[in-house]
């Protein structure tokens, strides 16, 4: 029983996990490798402002976190991966760098040991159905499901939304059509950052706030987006249960330190047999003779 | 099928070869056969499969079915560089040079090439050295002459007709028996097809089979001794040019029907 | 009073776009060999240099060792248009395999390290030839993932000493067998390449990277080509990775770190893309600086990343270009 | 663009010309300190460390060959806890603390356990004395001693070892099936290879006492999920947990297994539960939480009369409570070296390894004497005999001393929803 219900909420944390990346790489086509750096950099942001300016509420530092995050983002794309564009080695490269600048700095700058800690929104635990599981695992499974309807609903039916689908379609047919694609790109990678402090205020109360913990957010994230199909939003979700049900059977059937060579694995078997993912449809693959 | 120019049994014959992307059928059961030595022309409207079919004869693309002679020897599903080194060359439609390397060192490639080096001798650029002086002299077989700056400039400062015929060169490096050329007269001015002309004469004459494919007929037609036309993936005619375009159905392939 | 104005006199574009340049005089001669008869004299002659530092002796072998994993990643992004983002892969493997052979079957070090770097660059060609055909991210990405995977095994089933590694390798002879094998095999490598890339073969490899559909139709098969463009990094890689588990007299999982994947990277990027020589002084440059730097702790990653990324946004061509430029370019005052 | 490059160059001409050399009044005795500074066993030691230099040069320094040379401690971060760095980075720092900053000695050594193994040989190669102070707990390094003596003697340590503190958890887990009658344990261990060496001779040990050890569960570093484990053994009854987490996600653990008012009492090694601060991190999750400090003296207790002066001086300096694992013996080792210098009255390696072997000076946490062969500090339960260990459980916010019975502050706690 406990296997469906922690099933659930493993595969909903790693989609909350990869839905920033999938988001800025299906427009953008940005291989966001500073994303785990976001999400850390919120979670310090709300720690901060709950632990140094006393007496601000929880709700609006979460939100405070975010918008800094999403500002980040933006900056991050304004000033540094606009000039690097197209050249493929180079994005990859300057976003690692900045990710790891900002995961260093903020080890640097204090974020050590294991004292930073978020507050749960609600504490205490109950039984579903024989497996008792705590609030704060529920409140996440909740906000997955409602993230994944506001997407929903933003890219469809919101102009922003549809601008940014036409601009992941085809960047230059949607330039004819006056979208600017540089601005597009910073709005994209303003929400997906946005989406990665966002996992990272609700997931990192579960734990304390470390800084190794940006770098496997990464790797998850990656392993989900790659296996779901870079730049499908679908492929993604369906991946993350995939890849989060694959992880609690084996800790149940076969033992537990199997569980994150499980993730790797899936990424390598993937991309060896179809490399554009249970869902990608990647045009570059078949190259047009 | 009609006599071939000399001797009697065809060089490459496909039998029924069809194709399918997804539900579309690009190549509806094709046979056709070409004879050494021959230029066999391969005309038809936009979107009627003429790429398709190279690509499927030279294994770029799988075959759904059908089958594809060369020399009595089946190739069909063969992979592409396996056909190649039987001796089967294509240029593309969307030119492919070496951006990043000078001209005459573009030929280095397929002169390094198992084909090239199995047939070896003088032309075939024994030692290391004998490559580049070989490749220049194709370059000058081609029209560049040695002296002039063209083979020694970068492929990608190339204007296109100079790229066209680097391509041409590229085929001709690897000693084919037979060369699919895929558009090489388009986009190329007048005097410029006018300078082709002589080279494929002479490429006849030394016995190499030439398929092209053409949208300009009036050049097309002063060159092809047989021509093929497509419609749709099916073939709707064949035989001497000037027979093939009186065609009623070939005019509606390219005019459009009257009937009302 | 006649006016004069500064005339710029680019010597390099007739020698960058012909290739072709006749050497008449003694001054051409070394115009030409001049930078890289410093490299050559410099690096042979920096472990006397360093007698009075002992500590940077050891700094330069690391940077030999980065810039020969460096020559690797150079060779195969900007050459065979293959970005392979696990170098660790090739270390990890190099150190791993060096060191079975010396521990477990004992053999003396000048066996096992050429063995290791021959065996270990076979394996890592059978395990990364499923997805040579893969293109661009996705086989960045994958290449990613293959040492953290190796990791992951090793930790998993506690094989090859686990996570405690394989210590009591035997080390080097002296200092200076030391401090020279890695120097000169470093050289060999970089003019190695240098002259290979311009070979026939070498030709064959860049076009595979302009584009492969032109070099299958001419009749070579680009699985072949790029399984050798391949074993040939990893024989760079593997020999740095024997060489640095035989430096430490240890190998363990952490040969697999990520810092054996991003420092070369870096180092290829700021150093000059595509020039092989980039690659070697992107390492002069990095591995230096970040052991000045390790007097601040953890902020010199920082610092490290900020470089980094400036020199990517502003001079995304590397130092070795901006520099080769300005070498052919120079100035004199001439009469208008 | 010429002015960025400019100013790069210029920017690294400042760093190479920084000055490094470090004023000589009596010429002192340089300590060097390879530790991972951004983590709780690096800083931890380190503060251990100078707070014991400060101490001895306030009282005048050591006498060696008629002069009293003050001790000079050099830290180096070696980054090697963290997970994507590779050995050579330690390696390297040991090195320049060797060559460039010529430090006489070594306390504290690289902390993670391979790294330790791995700059034996390099100790060797330089001829310098090292005691490992904090982190490393393998046996393998005081195995690799005792077989190889010759090569490896320049290497102690001061600190407790796996093998043994399995030993004082078993009598723990005695003491505790006798008062309350717990019988099924359920071991979580991270995995690393001295974590599940220590899970497995922990699960052997068990079940020769006639306990049933229901199930052992290894999970890799970064798992952020325990809940299949924790709903198993909640459900077979297990009333013990042992628990082996270095890695930062054991708070996810914690918090979980209290979330779910488990039937369990959860003891072990948890890296991040050793510090004063980790109650008002956990919300005070953490209570009844038994967990070991392989030494004394990490938390307020009365082991010797030394242990309070030692809390005291920490407290005052540092501000808070001595915090986790390599606090006090870090301390001590700096003690040690001390007595050892004095008694062979020279820094000569192969004098001091004698006088080392030899030197049994009452410290923080009992009576510290060297194992001749092994290099190894001889533990014991009494600290007349030897080095106590310090296994202490967190009761309503204070980090309370329980074993050994001679020192113990306080009984063990069992959680009101286990009655």
């Amino acid at each position: 029983m406990e296997i469906i219900v922690y099933g659930i909420i493993n595969s909903i944390t790693l989609s909350l996990m990869a839905l920033g990346f999938t988001l800025v790489y299906s427009i953008s086509r940005l291989p966001n490798f500073a994303h785990g750096a976001l999400y850390i950099t919120a979670g310090y942001f709300t720690w901060l402002f709950i632990n140094k300016f006393a007496g601000f509420p929880y709700p609006f530092a979460i939100i405070a976190a975010l918008a800094l995050t999403s500002i980040i983002g933006a900056l991050i794309y304004r000033f540094i991966l606009i000039r690097v564009r197209g050249m493929e080695i180079s994005e990859i490269i300057a976003s690692y760098a900045i990710g790891l600048a900002i995961l260093e700095g903020l080890r640097w700058g204090g974020l050590r040991g294991m004292t930073f800690t978020l507050p749960t929104f609600v504490t205490g635990s109950f039984n579903i159905m024989g497996v008792s599981v705590d609030y704060q695992r529920i409140i996440i499974v909740g906000v997955g499901i409602f993230i994944f309807i506001v997407l929903y609903l933003f890219t469809h039916f919101n102009r922003i939304g549809l601008a940014l689908r036409g601009i992941a379609q085809d960047e230059r047919a949607a330039m004819m059509l006056g979208i600017d694609s540089d601005m597009t790109a910073i709005v994209s990678l303003a929400i997906g950052s946005g989406l990665a402090g966002f996992a990272g205020v609700v997931l990192l109360p579960l734990g304390n706030i470390i800084v190794e913990v940006g770098y496997n957010v990464l790797i998850f994230a990656i392993a989900v987006c790659v296996v779901g199909g870079l730049g499908s939003w679908g492929g993604t979700i369906i991946a993350s249960f995939v890849i989060g049900f694959a992880q609690i059977l084996t800790e149940f059937f076969l033992s537990s330190h199997y569980q994150m060579v499980v993730a790797l694995l899936a990424i390598i078997i993937i991309l060896l047999i179809k490399p554009s993912g249970l869902f990608g449809k990647q045009k570059e693959l078949e190259e047009r003779v | 099928m009609g006599e071939g120019m000399s001797g009697d049994i065809p060089i490459l014959s496909t039998k029924g070869i069809s194709k399918s992307f997804g539900g579309l059928q690009a190549l509806i059961d094709v046979s056709f056969e070409v004879y050494r030595g021959e230029v066999f022309g391969i005309i038809g409207p936009n979107g009627s499969g003429k790429t398709t079919l190279i690509n499927c004869i030279t294994g770029f693309i799988k075959i759904d079915s059908g089958t594809v002679y060369f020399k009595e020897k089946n190739i069909t599903g063969w992979k592409a560089h396996k056909i190649a080194h039987e001796g089967i060359a294509r240029t593309f439609q969307i030119m492919r040079p070496y951006y990043s390397l000078p001209a005459y060192k573009n030929l280095i490639i397929p002169l390094w090439s198992p084909r090239a080096r199995k047939i070896g001798g003088w032309r075939g650029g024994g030692k290391h050295g004998d490559r580049d002086t070989v490749a220049v002299d194709i370059l000058e077989e081609i029209g560049f002459e040695r002296d002039s700056k063209v083979p020694y400039k970068i492929a990608s400062t190339l204007p296109t007709g100079y790229q066209k015929r680097l391509e041409l060169a590229r085929c001709i490096a690897v000693r084919p028996e037979i060369i699919f050329c895929d558009e090489v007269f388009s986009g190329l001015s007048m005097s410029e097809i006018a300078g082709m002309l002589p080279l494929i004469e002479k490429m006849k004459s030394d016995g190499i089979t030439l398929i092209m494919i053409e949208h300009r007929l009036r050049e097309l037609f002063r060159v092809a001794d047989r021509v093929m036309a497509l419609n749709f993936g099916e073939k709707i005619a064949e035989g001497e040019p000037f027979v093939v375009i009186e065609d009623k159905r070939v005019k509606e392939a390219y005019l459009g029907t009257e009937e009302v | 009073m006649e006016m004069m104005r500064r005339e710029r006199i680019d010597r390099g574009i007739k020698v960058r776009t012909e290739g072709i340049y006749a050497i008449s005089s003694i001054r051409e001669v070394l115009y030409l060999l001049g930078p890289r008869l410093i490299l050559i004299v410099g690096m042979i002659s920096l472990p006397f240099i360093l007698e009075l530092a002992p500590y940077w002796k050891r700094v330069v072998n690391i940077m030999c060792v980065y810039s020969l994993i460096a020559l690797s990643f150079d060779f195969l992004a900007n050459y065979v248009g293959l970005v392979c983002l696990g170098g660790a892969f090739f270390v990890g493997i190099g150190g791993y395999i060096a060191a079975i052979f010396n521990v477990y079957l004992s053999f003396p070090i000048y066996v096992s390290i050429p063995l290791a770097t021959i065996c270990g660059a076979i394996f890592c060609t059978l395990m990364l030839l499923p997805c040579l055909p893969l293109r661009g991210v996705y086989f960045a990405i994958v290449t990613l993932m293959y040492p953290l995977f190796f990791t992951r095994v090793i930790e998993a089933l506690n094989i090859l000493g686990g996570t405690n590694g394989i210590t009591g390798l035997s080390s080097f002879p002296n200092q200076y067998v030391e401090e020279y094998t890695i120097i000169i095999v470093t050289l060999l490598f970089l003019f190695g390449m240098r002259r290979f890339v311009t070979q026939d073969i070498g030709l064959v490899l860049r076009g595979v990277k302009d584009n492969d559909q032109a070099v299958r139709a001419s009749g070579i098969s680009i699985a072949y080509m790029k399984s050798l463009a391949v074993f040939i990094a990893s024989v760079m890689g593997c020999f740095a990775g024997a060489y640095i588990a035989h430096l430490y007299m240890w190998s363990g999982i952490s040969l697999f770190a990520l810092d054996f994947s991003i420092i070369p990277i870096a180092s290829v990027v700021i150093g000059g893309g595509g020039t092989l020589v980039g690659a070697i002084i992107g390492s002069v440059i990095l591995v230096p600086l970040s052991e000045i730097l390790r007097a601040f702790g953890t902020f010199r990653i920082v610092i490290y990343c900020i470089i980094l990324t400036l020199v990517i946004v502003f001079k995304s061509e590397g130092l070795m270009i901006y520099l080769q430029r300005k070498y052919h370019q120079f100035e004199r005052w001439v009469k208008v | 663009m010429r002015n960025l490059v400019c100013c790069l160059i210029l920017l690294l001409t400042i760093i190479f010309l920084m000055p490094t050399g470090s004023g000589a009044q009596e010429k002192p005795i340089i300590i060097g300190a390879p530790l991972s500074t951004a983590f709780l066993y690096g800083w931890d030691a380190e503060r251990g460390m100078k707070l014991a230099a400060e101490e001895i040069n306030k009282a005048g320094g050591v006498t060696v060959g008629g002069k009293k040379r003050p001790f000079a401690v050099e830290v180096i971060d070696t980054r090697d806890l963290e997970p994507g760095v590779p050995v050579a980075e330690a390696l390297l720092a040991v090195e320049k603390l060797i060559l460039d900053k010529k430090a006489d000695f070594l306390v504290g050594g690289p902390i993670r356990s391979e790294a330790a193994l791995a700059a034996m040989d390099l100790l060797n190669k330089h001829k310098k004395v090292s005691i490992a102070t904090t982190g490393n707990l393998t046996p393998a390094y005081t195995k690799k001693i005792a077989e190889n003596y010759e090569k490896y003697k320049y290497c102690f340590r001061n600190s407790n070892q796996v093998g043994e503190m399995m030993k004082e958890f078993v009598t723990l887990l005695e003491d505790l099936r006798k008062t309350h009658g717990f019988n099924k344990a359920y071991i979580m261990v991270q995995d690393v290879a001295h974590a599940r060496a220590g899970g497995e001779t922990m699960q052997k040990a068990l079940t020769e006492k006639g306990w049933t050890v229901i199930d052992m569960k290894i999970y890799p570093t970064g798992t952020v999920d325990y809940s299949v484990g924790l709903i198993d053994s909640g459900k077979k009854g297990a009333n013990v947990l042992f628990l082996w987490m270095d890695m930062p996600e054991s708070a996810v653990l914690l918090k979980q297994w209290s979330d779910m008012k488990l039937k369990s009492l959860p003891i072990g090694f948890v890296n991040a539960a050793e510090q004063p601060g980790f109650w008002k991190a956990v919300e005070g999750k953490c209570e009844y939480l038994i967990v070991n400090l392989c030494n004394g003296g990490n938390a307020p207790a009365k082991i010797t009369s030394w242990t309070m002066k030692f809390v005291e001086a920490y407290k005052k300096k540092w501000g808070l409570e001595p915090e986790g694992y390599g606090t006090s013996s870090s301390y001590m080792a700096v003690y040690q070296l001390k007595a050892a210098i004095e008694k062979a009255n020279s820094t000569d390696s192969e004098a001091v390894i004698k006088a080392l072997e030899e030197i049994d000076i009452m410290g923080v946490y009992g009576r510290m004497r060297f194992d001749k062969k092994t290099h190894q500090i001889i533990p014991s339960f009494d600290p007349k005999e030897g080095a106590v260990t310090g296994i202490i459980q967190w009761q309503s916010g204070k980090r309370v001393q329980i074993f050994p019975p001679k020192v113990a502050e306080g009984k063990v706690l069992v959680p009101p929803w286990m009655k």
